[in-house]
């Protein structure tokens, strides 16, 4: 076993282990926290799979963005002085069948896939470079297009924002 | 292999050495230069000789002058504190929160370039990483804020949170300008750039990149290289920034319900991300291990390296705490203000400029 | 389709032990995020029955007391009482107890002073200024020391008299003192006065009209923030006040507002300086001659029946003292009142916090001074 | 204006049933007081506004509330001055100790609503229509008026000691 199997398997459980508690645990917070680091072990499969960018931008964007905006909103909205706030499964069997249903789903996808097993380690290439030349490249228009999606929602937010505090006053 | 694992343990060792001490360091520091602002003192008795007395337990207390071992002193007195956990505290995160803050600011210290020879990971993309990993103790911050049960806590969580999200957009942006102009994320081969003369620094224009014409970077690299410094006494939570912990007002901010070793984790954490911050903007404005000197950096005096780097960020350390014991501190929607009115705007401006000047002077 | 969105708000004891209280007292803040809905004072937690105690205590027995009062100006609560028992009793204090009394109560004013504006620094966040005035308050101290015996809590002033007499040397060294007190003190203004981040947290933040002022009994520094021009020392002169030449600062809204928190701030830095003219003044006119008990009363049995009510300029505003006396024999008296300074401006908290930041709320609290030993008694 | 003439302007307003009398120093078995007015309690609410609004008074400054134990009566001396007319004036009201209620002046200057509670809280003197009427320095729950002269200090107070049993009895009481 080479040490990048070993990390593999230690951040793979990290993965699994804090999807479980995203999924089971009755406290939402422990969820949320949970998902943080589930976000923060598929960063490390990114650099495992020599993606060092996108290892950074999963890093900024899902641990330090989306995660601290949902703990964000859970802090929030539920009271500080009751810790015990816990969320209730309803419509466990539409849940449980659906589930299975896609498990069924991903299972087949998986099985039927013909994996190409890469045996040597390859040697680490820098991808910023190359990721930097795609988006001002081939990828310019899709890449304007996000970018022009982002500042209308963040004007979109901004109005929506300040009309709520006019009414307040 | 072998070899990379030894010396993958030696630096990971010689880093936490590091952290520990350049956090007893800055805390002495802080001591000294908070009394010597203050015409004050500061720490006078507790010398390595009286510590040593005080362990083994001989009552003198005299051969300390300058409190030398002060900082070491009060970490074993942490150390021997009870361990308090607060009554509705959720204890599973309450204890889980001070090591994330800690690993956060920790794991930014490994792409730190401290010397040509030694950067203990030595990644293509250094400073993307240092800037992302230091957003993983945001989520520590609020940790510690939520599990703590106390509203002081929380409400200091949620200032620091908003405060680092904000602030991390024009550190980000200011710092592009430099990496344009380097045209790499690599500490290393910026620091590499910056070497000879100290005009070859980022501050002063990058005059070896792109020869005399880059004298007009200085001025937009001067307002860079500033609000770099206030984005990063604002991620650090120093003053006039500390508005999450603002003693006068949250009592403590996150760490309010924190005691012993739990509490000096948090200090460590704060000033070790003190040194991260301060080292970036010496790697990336004044030149990192370079001395500005061909001649001293040419002579090879072993270690000499490290050594100026470490001063060098010092010296901005120290600027830190004259920030702190000099000003006031700001109110949380002035600091938004400032954040979103004023420093974004303007590393906007100097982000354009610098893309001017890259298309058209280069 | 409408959206009802619910919010809750939070409820925040700010104190009985928190650092930005001035001592223990306890606001309950109903926050909705930063903002403060409401503010409600609670206090009590001093209280040792001041106004009880009085009624068991001879009437010098109870100088001691009003030490304890106001703890940051010993010497004007000691004034202060003096001057209603002199009242009730008719006496004529001699001209030198009346010099000493100005110069160590101008002196404790300044000391007082020192703590207002440096603790609201403080509050603010800025920690040096505090420091550097509080090495001006050691020097105070320290001469208040050398002529009471005593730093903080010093039963100086006695009914009629002073309990010590001074030398030639102390009024050298408090004549020396006033000299090096003005640069350290325009080091303090400089450092702090003007500071821009200062001076966006305290201008047009708690701001109390002129009216306001009145109605809710603001007295001294605040009263003269909120722009009126009123010194009992001026207005309405007791001791030796109509003697000296001085100025009674009053607020502009120069940053700001007419009575926002940096003209209340600025008022006391001001009023620093007028002491200092004043004690400058009492030290040229204080002759060394005389005795200091010449004016004391030898007893007091023969106290007269009635009641007085008499006020005087302390730091924190004016000092009211209601005494009632039995007349005759009876030698503690009937009921004493203390019209508190720092309580009737506390009253006012209620009203100004509302719809402010929690910062504001102790930027307020901060530039109202108030001390917790004089609101609870 | 001088005590006389306030006296006057206030008879005027109110007739004699609620302005009782003025007593000048040396007056009444007085050696040493200020002038002031005895008033009827009730009244105090509607005197107080109109000595703040009337145009020759302007009381725009309630200097003092104070309770007093009278022993068969409590009285309320409220201390008043104007500074814009620089005269003051000392109003006192009366009541009976089983029931005592006096009008509010906490509509009228703000100071009074904490120094009425404060009077309410030591001399147990209602005070009717008052905005806020809770104890102000003592505990909600503590019960008696400590500053009323027949006031015994407590052995317990929930469940704690808080008079030593050797000195009960040498607490609170006169003589």
């Amino acid at each position: 076993m080479v040490p990048a199997d070993f990390v593999f398997l230690i951040l793979a459980t990290l993965i699994v282990a804090c999807g479980f508690v995203v999924v089971f645990h009755s406290k939402i917070i422990y969820s949320a926290f949970a998902l943080l680091f589930s976000f923060f072990g598929v960063g490390g499969i990114y650099i495992l799979l020599n993606a060092d960018f996108l290892a950074g931008t999963q890093l900024i964007v899902y641990v330090g963005g989306i995660s601290v905006l949902i703990l964000f909103g859970i802090l929030l909205t539920k009271k500080i002085y009751n810790l015990t706030t816990e969320e209730t499964s309803t419509q466990k069997i539409i849940g449980g069948a659906t589930s299975l249903a896609f498990l069924g789903a991903l299972a087949a996808l998986i099985f039927n896939t013909d994996w190409q097993i890469v045996t040597t380690t390859q040697e680490f290439t820098p991808q910023t470079l190359e990721i930097g030349k795609a988006f001002m490249g081939n990828f310019i228009l899709p890449f304007e297009l996000a970018a022009i999606l982002l500042l209308v929602a963040l004007i979109g937010a901004v109005i929506i924002g300040r009309d709520e505090k006019k009414e307040e006053i | 292999m072998d070899n990379i694992l030894v010396w993958t343990m030696i630096s990971i060792l010689v880093m936490v050495g590091l952290v520990s001490v350049v956090g007893i360091i800055s805390i002495y520091l802080e001591r000294k230069v908070s009394a010597f602002m203050q015409d004050r003192l500061g720490p006078m008795e507790v010398g390595f000789g009286s510590l040593a007395n005080a362990i083994i337990g001989k009552k003198t207390f005299k051969e300390g002058r300058i409190g030398l071992a002060q900082s070491l002193a009060d970490g074993l007195k942490l150390l021997q504190k009870e361990d308090i956990v607060p009554k509705g505290a959720d204890v599973f995160l309450f204890k889980l929160a001070p090591m994330i803050v800690f690993g956060g600011t920790f794991a930014a210290f490994a792409a730190l370039p401290l010397a040509e020879y030694f950067v203990p990971a030595d990644i293509n993309i250094g400073l993307f990483y240092i800037l992302a990993i230091s957003s993983f103790g945001v989520t520590g911050i609020l940790m510690a804020g939520w599990a703590s049960n106390n509203k002081w806590g929380l409400l200091g969580a949620l200032r620091s949170t908003a405060q680092m999200v904000s602030y991390e957009i024009p550190i980000g942006v200011s710092l592009i300008s430099i990496v344009m102009i380097c045209g790499t994320l690599s500490l290393k081969e910026m620091v590499l750039a910056q070497s000879g003369w100290f005009w070859n620094w980022h501050l002063f224009g990058a005059i070896s990149h792109n020869g005399a014409i880059g004298i007009v970077l200085l001025p937009v690299m001067f307002i860079n290289f500033l609000i770099y410094f206030t984005c990063s006494l604002a991620e650090t939570n120093r003053a006039p920034f500390d508005i999450p912990e603002a003693e006068s007002e949250l009592v403590a901010g996150y760490h309010t319900e924190y005691t012993g070793m739990r509490f000096a984790i948090f200090f460590l954490a704060e000033y070790g991300a003190i040194f991260v911050g301060n080292a970036i903007a010496v790697t990336l404005f004044l030149g990192g291990w370079n001395s500005g000197i061909p001649m001293l950096d040419e002579a090879n005096i072993p270690g000499i390296a490290p050594l100026i780097f470490i001063t060098k960020v010092f010296v901005l350390i120290f600027v830190v705490m004259w920030v702190r014991w000099t000003l006031p501190r700001l109110r949380v929607d002035q600091l938004m203000n400032l954040c979103w009115k004023y420093l974004i705007p303007f590393t906007l401006f100097t982000f354009f400029y610098v893309t001017i000047y890259k298309v058209f002077l280069t | 389709m409408e959206h009802k969105i619910e919010t809750d708000f939070m409820i925040i004891n700010m104190g009985p032990q928190h650092p930005s209280t001035h001592g223990v007292l306890r606001l309950e803040l109903k926050t909705d995020g930063e903002i403060v809905m409401a503010c409600r004072p609670f206090l009590g937690y001093l209280h040792r029955c001041f106004e009880k105690h009085c009624e068991s205590l001879d009437y010098l027995k109870i100088i001691p007391f009003t030490d304890r009062m106001d703890y940051l100006a010993s010497m004007n609560n000691n004034w202060a009482f003096c001057i209603a028992i002199e009242k009730l009793m008719g006496i004529k204090v001699s001209e030198k107890c009346e010099y000493l009394r100005v110069i160590v109560g101008e002196l404790n004013r300044i000391a007082s002073h020192i703590i207002a504006f440096g603790t609201f620094g403080l509050d603010i966040g800025a920690f040096t200024p505090f420091l550097l005035a509080f090495i001006q308050r050691e020097k105070i101290f320290d001469l208040l020391e050398e002529a009471s015996g005593a730093r903080m809590l010093y039963n100086y002033i006695w009914v009629g008299g002073v309990a010590r007499d001074v030398d030639g040397d102390w009024l050298k060294k408090t004549k020396k003192f006033c000299q090096e007190f003005k640069p350290a003190l325009d080091e303090v203004d400089e450092l702090l006065s003007l500071n821009k981040i200062f001076v966006e947290r305290t201008a047009n933040v708690g701001v109390v009209t002129k009216e306001m002022a009145i109605s809710y009994g603001f007295t001294g520094p605040n009263l003269r923030g909120s722009g009126v021009n009123w010194d009992l020392r001026k207005n309405e002169p007791y001791s030796l006040y109509t003697k000296f030449d001085f100025n009674i600062p009053v607020g502009a809204g120069e940053q700001g507002q007419v009575g926002d928190c940096w003209d209340r701030y600025i008022i006391r830095i001001r009023e620093c300086r007028e002491s200092i003219k004043i004690i400058e003044q009492a030290l040229e006119g204080i002759s060394l001659e005389g005795d200091i008990y010449e004016t004391v009363p030898k007893n007091f049995n023969k106290m007269p029946k009635g009641e007085v009510y008499a006020r005087s300029e302390t730091p924190r505003g004016e000092m009211g003292i209601y005494v009632v006396s039995e007349g005759g024999k009876a030698p503690v008296p009937y009921r004493v009142k203390v019209r508190s300074p720092a309580f009737c401006s506390l009253s006012i908290l209620e009203e100004i916090c509302k719809g402010v930041m929690i910062s504001d709320v102790i930027a307020i609290l901060g530039s109202v001074d108030i001390v917790l030993g004089e609101v609870d008694r | 204006m001088t005590p006389e003439e306030i006296f006057d302007k206030l008879k005027e307003k109110f007739g004699e049933g609620k302005i009782l009398r003025l007593t000048l120093p040396s007056q009444n078995g007085f050696d040493v007081c200020d002038p002031f007015i005895d008033v009827e309690p009730l009244a105090m609410t509607e005197l107080a506004d109109f000595l703040k609004h009337d145009k020759d008074l302007a009381f725009d400054q309630c200097c003092c509330i104070s309770g007093v134990d009278l022993k068969d009566d409590l009285q309320v001396v409220y201390h008043l001055f104007s500074m814009s007319k620089l005269h003051k004036i000392c109003i006192k009201a009366t009541a009976k100790r089983d029931n005592p209620i006096v009008g509010t002046t906490a509509h009228t200057w703000g100071v009074a609503n904490w120094l009425e509670r404060e009077t309410w809280d030591m001399f147990g003197i209602k005070f009717k229509d008052h905005p806020d009427h809770r104890r102000i320095l003592l505990e909600e729950d503590w019960e008696g008026f400590p500053l009323r002269k027949d006031y015994k200090f407590p052995r317990f107070w929930r469940g704690m000691e808080v008079t030593p049993e050797e000195e009960e009895g040498t607490y609170g009481t006169q003589d």
